[in-house]
C-alpha cells in the first residue's frame, strides 16, 4: 500500500515535471523541471532497491544538469527566448505522433501482458549488497564492455575537444 | 494509522537524530561563525565581537535575531519563484547530506549501504541552490557568481570523488559506519595509508564549499558578494546556513573516511588508554577557564552567565567520565563508545573546519584561471595517480605479500613525484603564460 | 523501498520545512517590505545597470563542462570498482592483480586521452 | 599605439559562440574600488576588453576653493585632498607659497618635516599594504599593518592632536614645536619596523597564490609610464629611477643618504616590492634625521599677512603616491589667482585601461589596487 503511494507519487512527479521540460518557455525553469523529472526517476530507482543505481542517477544527472545549465547561459539569449513561440506550426502533427505512438505503447503493454515474455518483476526484497552486486557484475560478465566504455570516452573527449578547438 | 505510529515508535532514534540535527543544525551554524571570527580576530590581533554576552557569545543569537526581522526585499526584475525557492534548495541539500553520517556509533539517522555517496551526492545538489539564486537575481554581480561556481564545482568535484575512491580501495565500503570500522580493524587511520588522498580531498573540499582560497563565487572585493548579492536578510542567512551546513559535510566525510571517524586516536593501543581521559579533562579545563574569567566580567548578568556556563561544561564533563566508572560502564555497554566517539568525531570535524579558517585567513585569493589550473592540471591527474597508487600497494601487500610498511610509503613516495612533476611542469607552463615586458 | 530511506525522508521532509516555515512564519513578525524605487533594483554599484544580463553570456566552458561529463562518469565506475577491491562481503572481493590490471587499462586509455588534451592545451581555461 | 605584447582579443567579434559583451560598473559603491571611483568593464565572459574610469563623484572644487581663501587659510584643505597622506600633501602646499614668497623654513623646521613626512610615507604605504591585500584576498595582513599606522598615527596625535587631517606645517615653517619625546617615539617606532616589513612580506612575497595574483599582471613598461606621465612607486617599479626627493631635493633630503628601489617588469608584483623596499628607505631617513634635528626656531621670516609678489610657482614634491605638484599663480593680493595642483593618483589612474586590457576581472582590483589612488585626490 505505501509502496504503491510512494511509487505514484514519484511516477507523477515525473510525467508531469516531464510535460513541464517541453511546455515552459523559460529555458532555465525547464532544466529545474528536468531536475525533478530525473529525481523522481532515482526515487523509482530507489524503490524497486537499486541503491546504487538510485545515487549514480543523482550525482550524474546533478553534475550533468549543471553543466546543461550553463550552456542555457551561455548559447541562449533568455529575452529572446522567452517571446518565442515554443513550437513551430507543425506541432498538432506532432501531438498527432505523440498521441499514436502513446497508444502504440499502452496497446504493446495491454497486449504483451499475455502474449509477450515479460521479465521477471524486480524483488521487492533488498538485494543487499547492492553495490557489491554491481561491482561484480560489471567486473565479472561484462569486463569487456568496461574496457570499451573508456574507449567510448576516450572518443567523447577527443570529439569534445575537435569540436569546439578549431584548430587543434 | 495504527500501522505507522508503529513504525514511528520503531524508528525513533532516527527520528529524534533527524529532529536534533534540525533543530540544532541552525545554532551550530551560528556559533561557527562566531569561532570563525574570534579566530580571525586572534590571528589578526585583535578581539572579535565581544558586546553581545560575555566574550561575544551570545552574538549569534542576535545575529539570527536580527536576520530574522530584517525586511524581505525581492529584487523587480528577479525571476521571484526561482528567487524564493533557491536558498532553500541549498540549504535542504547540505542538511540531507547529514543524514548518512555517523556522529558516532549512535547518533545516526541511517546507516545506508552507499551511504558516502549519498552524501556526496546530495550535498553536491546544494550548488544548483547556488546557481540559481545567482541567475535569477537578475545582476551581473550574481550572474558572474553563479557561474564561476558552476565552474568551480564542475572542476573540482571529479578531484574529491577520486580522493574519496583512494579511501574506499582500503574501507572497501560504502557504508559511512563500515568505514570507520575498517579503520579500526586496520589500526590505523587512512590519512597515513593515503596522506596525498587526504591533501586532494582538503584542496578539493575547499573548493567546492567556496572558502577561502577558493571562494571565487562570493569573492567581496571583485563580485561584492557573488551570488547572493541581492540577497538580504533571512535568505542571505539561509545562504550562510547552506555554506557552514555543506562545511560541516565535507570536513565529517574527511574525517570519516581519513581520520578515523569516531575512534579515538591510537584506538586500538593500551598503552595510549588515557586518552579516555582527555574528553573530561578538556571539558574540566574549558569549565574552569570560564568559572575564571567570571568574575571578571563587568555585569552581574554576564557574570551568572558565565558561571553557568562553566558548571555546564563540568556537566559535561560528568557525563563524558561516566563510562570511565567500571559499574556504570558494565551496566551501558554501549555509553562510552557512544559518547566518546561522539566528541571525538566532532573535535575532529572541528578541527578540520579549524583548519580551513587557518587557510582563509593566511592565502589570498585565487584568480579564476588559476583555480581551473589547479583544478583541471593538478588534482585531477594527481587523484587519477593517487588512485592507482593505492591499488598498486594494496597489491603488493596481498598478492605479494609486503608489508604494509613498506608497500604504502612506496607508492606514496610514487605518488609525490608524481605530484613534484606535475608541480614542476605547471610552473614552467605558468612562466610561459606570464607575459614579461620588456622594459 | 528500503526501509533506512524512510526516515531519510522524513527528514528531507523536515530538512526543507524548516527553513521555509521559518521563511513564512517571521514574514508576520518582520516589517511588510515598502521597498520602492532604486531599494529593488539589482545592485550595480549605485548606478543604473547597462544591458540585461538575460543575454547570452560568453563562458568559455565548453570542453571543460564536456571533460566534467566524461570524468563524471569515469569516477562513477571506479567506485564499485574501489568497494569490491577490498570489501568485506563474502565472494565479491576481486583477485587484487585482475582488479588492478582491470582499472589500470581503463584508468590507461583515459590518462592517454588526458595527456593529449592537455598538450592539446584544451584544459586551459582562457 | 598598436600593441602586440597583449595577445588577447579587444573586440567582441572574436568572442566564442558569438557571445554578447556585457556592460559590468565597478563603483562608486564598490567594496574595492577605494572609495568612489566608477570603472566601467566591457566584458567579454572573465574577460576585461576595454575600460572607462568615471571620476568625479568626491569633486570638491579645491582648486576653486583655492582661489577665495588666504594661502594660510587655503593650507588645511590640501589635507583633505589624499586624507591618508595628508602631511605630504600640506609639505608639497606650503614650500610651494615659501618658493613664491621667496622665504624659506629654517633647518630644524625642515628635519622636522622631513620626519613627519617619511613616517606618513611609511602610514600611506601601510594603508595600501593592507587594503591592496584585503583586494587581493587576504585577509589578516591589513590589520598588521593598521596595527603599525596607528603607531604614527599615535606620533602625530602627540604632535599637532590630530591624526588624519594633520595640518601639521605651516607656510613658513612648523605649526607646532616638536613634543619633547618625537625622537624617542621615532625611534621605537622605527627599530623594530624592519622587522615587522619582514612579517608583512613572510606573509605575502613568496607565496605562490601573491605571485600568480600579482606577477605578470597590469605590465606598464618604462616607456609607457613615462609617456603616461605616471610617477612614484608606478614608475620606479618599471624601472626608471626617478625620485623627486633625489632629482630636485627639497626640505632636508639632500642631507640623507637612502636607495630608490626601482623595478624590473613594471608589474603589479613589483609595484609592491618597491613599495615595501620604499618603507624600508623611509625607515632609514627617519633614523638618520632622528639622530641630528637642529636646534633653532620653528618658523621663518613671513609676514602674518602672506602677499607673495606677483608671478607664478610650480613646486613638487614626492608624495607617497608619486609627484605632487602645485602649480600657485598670484596677482600680488592675499588670495591666490589660481592654483593648480597635480595630484599623482589621477595621472597615475589614466593608466589604467592600458594595464587591464585582456585581463580578467578579478586583477581589475588588483591593478586598481596597486596604482594606490585616493580618491579624494582624483576628484579633488
Amino acid at each position: 500500500m505505501l509502496d504503491q503511494i510512494v511509487f505514484y507519487f514519484f511516477a507523477a512527479l515525473a510525467a508531469i515535471s516531464a510535460v513541464l521540460v517541453v511546455t515552459r518557455r523559460n529555458i532555465v525553469q525547464c532544466a529545474i523541471f528536468l531536475i525533478t523529472a530525473l529525481l523522481a526517476t532515482a526515487g523509482i530507482f530507489l524503490q524497486l532497491h537499486a541503491e546504487f543505481l538510485f545515487i549514480v542517477q543523482v550525482i550524474l544527472y546533478a553534475g550533468g544538469i549543471m553543466v546543461l545549465f550553463v550552456f542555457v547561459i551561455m548559447l541562449i539569449n533568455l529575452d529572446i527566448s522567452l517571446h518565442q513561440a515554443q513550437y513551430n506550426r507543425q506541432w498538432w502533427l506532432g501531438l498527432l505522433l505523440a498521441l499514436v505512438v502513446g497508444a502504440h505503447l499502452i496497446l504493446a503493454v495491454a497486449v504483451g501482458r499475455s502474449v509477450l515474455p515479460f521479465g521477471e518483476p524486480a524483488p521487492a526484497t533488498m538485494l543487499e549488497p547492492s553495490t557489491q552486486i554491481v561491482g561484480r557484475t560489471l567486473f565479472g560478465e561484462y569486463m569487456l564492455p568496461f574496457e570499451i566504455a573508456s574507449i567510448l570516452l576516450l572518443v567523447a573527449m577527443i570529439g569534445a575537444v575537435v569540436m569546439a578547438k578549431k584548430k587543434v | 494509522m495504527h500501522a505507522v505510529i508503529q513504525y514511528l515508535i520503531s524508528i525513533w532514534v532516527p527520528l529524534v537524530c533527524a529532529l536534533v540535527i534540525v533543530g540544532v543544525l541552525p545554532l551550530v551554524t551560528g556559533y561557527i561563525v562566531l569561532m570563525e571570527r574570534k579566530v580571525m580576530a586572534d590571528m589578526q590581533a585583535r578581539l572579535g565581537p565581544m558586546r553581545v554576552g560575555p566574550h561575544g557569545l551570545l552574538q549569534p543569537i542576535a545575529d539570527a535575531v536580527k536576520l530574522l526581522i530584517k525586511e524581505d526585499i525581492i529584487p523587480d526584475e528577479a525571476d521571484k519563484a526561482i528567487f524564493w525557492i533557491a536558498p532553500l534548495i541549498s540549504v535542504t541539500a547540505g542538511m540531507l547530506a547529514m543524514s548518512a553520517l555517523a556522529i558516532g556509533p549512535w547518533f545516526q539517522i541511517a546507516d545506508l549501504n552507499v551511504g558516502l555517496l549519498f552524501i556526496v551526492g546530495i550535498s553536491a545538489l546544494g550548488i544548483f541552490g547556488i546557481v540559481l539564486g545567482g541567475w535569477s537575481s537578475n545582476s551581473h554581480y550574481s550572474l558572474l557568481g553563479a557561474l564561476r561556481s558552476a565552474a568551480q564545482l564542475v572542476s573540482y568535484e571529479t578531484a574529491a570523488g577520486m580522493a574519496v575512491v583512494g579511501a574506499l580501495l582500503l574501507a572497501g565500503t560504502l557504508s559511512t559506519r563500515e568505514i570507520v570500522t575498517a579503520q579500526g580493524d586496520y589500526g590505523t587511520w587512512f590519512i597515513f595509508a593515503a596522506p596525498v588522498g587526504f591533501f586532494i580531498y582538503v584542496v578539493a573540499s575547499i573548493a567546492e564549499t567556496n572558502r577561502a582560497p577558493f571562494d571565487l563565487p562570493e569573492a567581496e572585493s571583485e563580485l561584492v558578494a557573488g551570488y547572493m548579492t541581492e540577497y538580504s536578510g533571512f535568505r542571505w542567512a539561509l545562504y550562510f546556513l547552506a555554506e557552514y551546513t555543506n562545511m560541516v559535510v565535507v570536513a565529517s566525510i574527511a574525517t570519516t573516511l581519513f581520520l578515523g571517524g569516531w575512534l579515538r586516536p591510537f584506538a586500538g593501543t593500551p598503552a595510549f588508554n588515557f586518552l579516555d581521559y582527555f574528553p573530561s579533562a578538556l571539558m574540566i579545563f574549558v569549565g574552569a577557564y570560564c568559572l575564571y574569567r567570571a568574575p571578571k566580567q563587568p555585569v552581574k548578568v554576564q557574570q551568572l552567565f558565565m558561571m553557568v556556563l562553566g558548571l555546564a561544561f563540568f556537566g559535561v564533563a560528568l557525563i563524558l567520565a561516566a563510562p570511565l566508572i567500571g559499574r556504570v560502564n558494565d551496566m551501558l555497554p554501549g555509553l562510552k563508545p557512544g559518547l566518546h566517539g561522539a566528541f571525538w568525531f566532532l573535535l575532529k570535524v572541528g578541527s578540520y573546519i579549524y583548519l580551513f579558517m587557518w587557510l582563509r585567513f593566511t592565502f589570498p585569493r585565487y584568480r579564476f584561471d588559476q583555480l581551473m589550473r589547479l583544478g583541471w592540471q593538478f588534482l585531477i591527474p594527481l587523484s587519477i595517480v593517487n588512485v592507482m597508487g593505492i591499488g598498486l600497494a594494496l597489491v603488493l601487500h596481498r598478492q605479494w605479500g609486503w608489508s604494509h610498511w613498506t608497500a604504502f610509503p612506496l607508492t606514496t613516495a610514487l605518488t609525490l613525484l608524481v605530484a613534484g612533476w606535475l608541480g614542476w611542469a605547471g610552473e614552467k607552463k605558468d612562466k610561459e603564460h606570464v607575459f614579461v615586458g620588456e622594459s | 523501498m528500503p526501509t533506512q530511506y524512510i526516515p531519510i525522508f522524513i527528514f528531507a521532509a523536515l530538512a526543507a520545512a524548516f527553513p521555509a516555515v521559518t521563511l513564512v512564519i517571521f514574514r508576520l513578525i518582520r516589517p511588510t517590505p515598502v521597498a520602492v524605487g532604486a531599494k529593488l533594483k539589482p545592485y550595480e554599484c549605485g548606478v543604473e545597470a547597462e544591458g540585461d544580463t538575460r543575454g547570452r553570456y560568453s563562458v568559455r566552458f565548453y570542453i571543460v563542462a564536456i571533460l566534467f561529463v566524461i570524468f563524471d562518469v569515469e569516477t562513477t565506475f571506479l567506485f564499485p570498482w574501489a568497494v569490491l577491491f577490498s570489501t568485506r562481503e563474502e565472494g565479491f572481493r576481486l583477485e587484487p592483480v585482475f582488479a588492478l590490471a582491470s582499472m589500470f587499462v581503463f584508468l590507461g586509455i583515459l590518462i592517454i586521452g588526458y595527456i593529449w588534451l592537455f598538450r592539446k592545451g584544451a584544459l586551459e581555461w582562457v | 599605439m598598436a600593441d602586440e605584447r597583449i595577445p588577447f582579443a579587444t573586440h567582441a567579434e572574436s568572442t566564442v559562440l558569438g557571445a554578447d559583451e556585457i556592460v559590468l560598473n565597478m563603483g562608486p559603491q564598490h567594496p574595492s574600488t577605494h572609495g568612489v571611483l566608477r570603472v566601467k568593464l566591457r566584458l567579454d565572459g572573465e574577460k576585461v576588453i576595454g575600460s572607462e574610469c568615471v571620476i568625479g563623484y568626491l569633486h570638491r572644487g579645491v582648486e576653486k576653493i583655492a582661489e577665495h581663501r588666504s594661502y594660510q587659510q587655503f593650507a588645511p584643505y590640501v589635507d583633505r585632498m589624499d586624507y591618508v597622506a595628508a602631511v605630504s600633501n600640506g609639505l608639497g602646499y606650503c614650500e610651494a607659497v615659501e618658493k613664491l614668497l621667496g622665504a624659506e623654513a629654517p633647518p630644524r623646521a625642515r628635519v622636522i618635516r622631513v620626519i613627519l613626512t617619511e613616517l606618513q610615507r611609511i602610514a600611506s604605504h601601510l594603508f595600501w599594504l593592507g587594503t591592496h591585500a584585503l583586494d587581493i584576498g587576504a585577509l589578516t595582513p591589513l590589520f598588521y599593518c593598521l596595527r603599525e599606522r596607528e603607531e604614527i598615527l599615535k606620533i602625530f596625535e602627540k604632535y599637532c592632536g590630530a591624526r588624519l587631517t594633520t595640518h601639521a606645517f605651516r607656510i613658513g615653517g612648523l605649526q607646532y614645536e616638536a613634543y619633547d619625546e618625537l625622537e624617542k617615539d621615532v625611534e621605537r617606532f622605527c627599530k623594530p619596523f624592519d622587522k615587522r616589513v619582514d612579517e608583512y612580506e613572510s606573509l605575502l612575497t613568496e607565496n605562490r597564490i601573491w605571485v600568480g595574483r600579482t606577477k605578470g599582471i597590469g605590465i606598464l613598461t618604462a616607456a609607457e609610464a613615462i609617456d603616461y606621465g605616471a610617477s612614484g612607486p608606478v614608475i620606479r617599479a618599471s624601472g626608471v629611477k626617478w625620485d623627486i626627493r633625489k632629482a630636485m631635493p627639497y626640505a632636508a633630503y639632500d642631507q640623507y643618504k637612502f636607495e630608490i628601489p626601482t623595478g624590473k617588469n613594471g608589474d603589479t608584483y613589483d609595484r609592491y616590492i618597491v613599495r615595501l623596499e620604499e618603507m624600508r628607505q623611509s625607515r632609514l631617513i627617519c633614523l638618520q634625521a632622528i639622530e641630528n634635528i637642529p636646534a633653532g626656531p620653528i618658523m621663518g621670516k613671513v609676514g602674518k599677512v602672506l602677499k607673495p609678489p606677483p608671478g607664478e610657482v610650480y613646486h613638487a614634491i614626492e608624495a607617497p603616491k608619486g609627484e605632487l605638484g602645485y602649480y600657485i599663480v598670484s596677482d600680488g593680493t592675499t588670495q591666490p589667482y589660481r592654483v593648480r595642483i597635480r595630484p599623482p593618483s589621477l595621472i597615475n589612474l589614466e593608466a589604467f585601461d592600458k594595464m587591464i586590457r585582456g585581463h580578467l576581472v578579478a586583477d581589475v582590483v588588483a591593478i586598481i589596487g596597486t596604482l594606490d589612488i585616493v580618491l579624494g585626490e582624483v576628484d579633488r
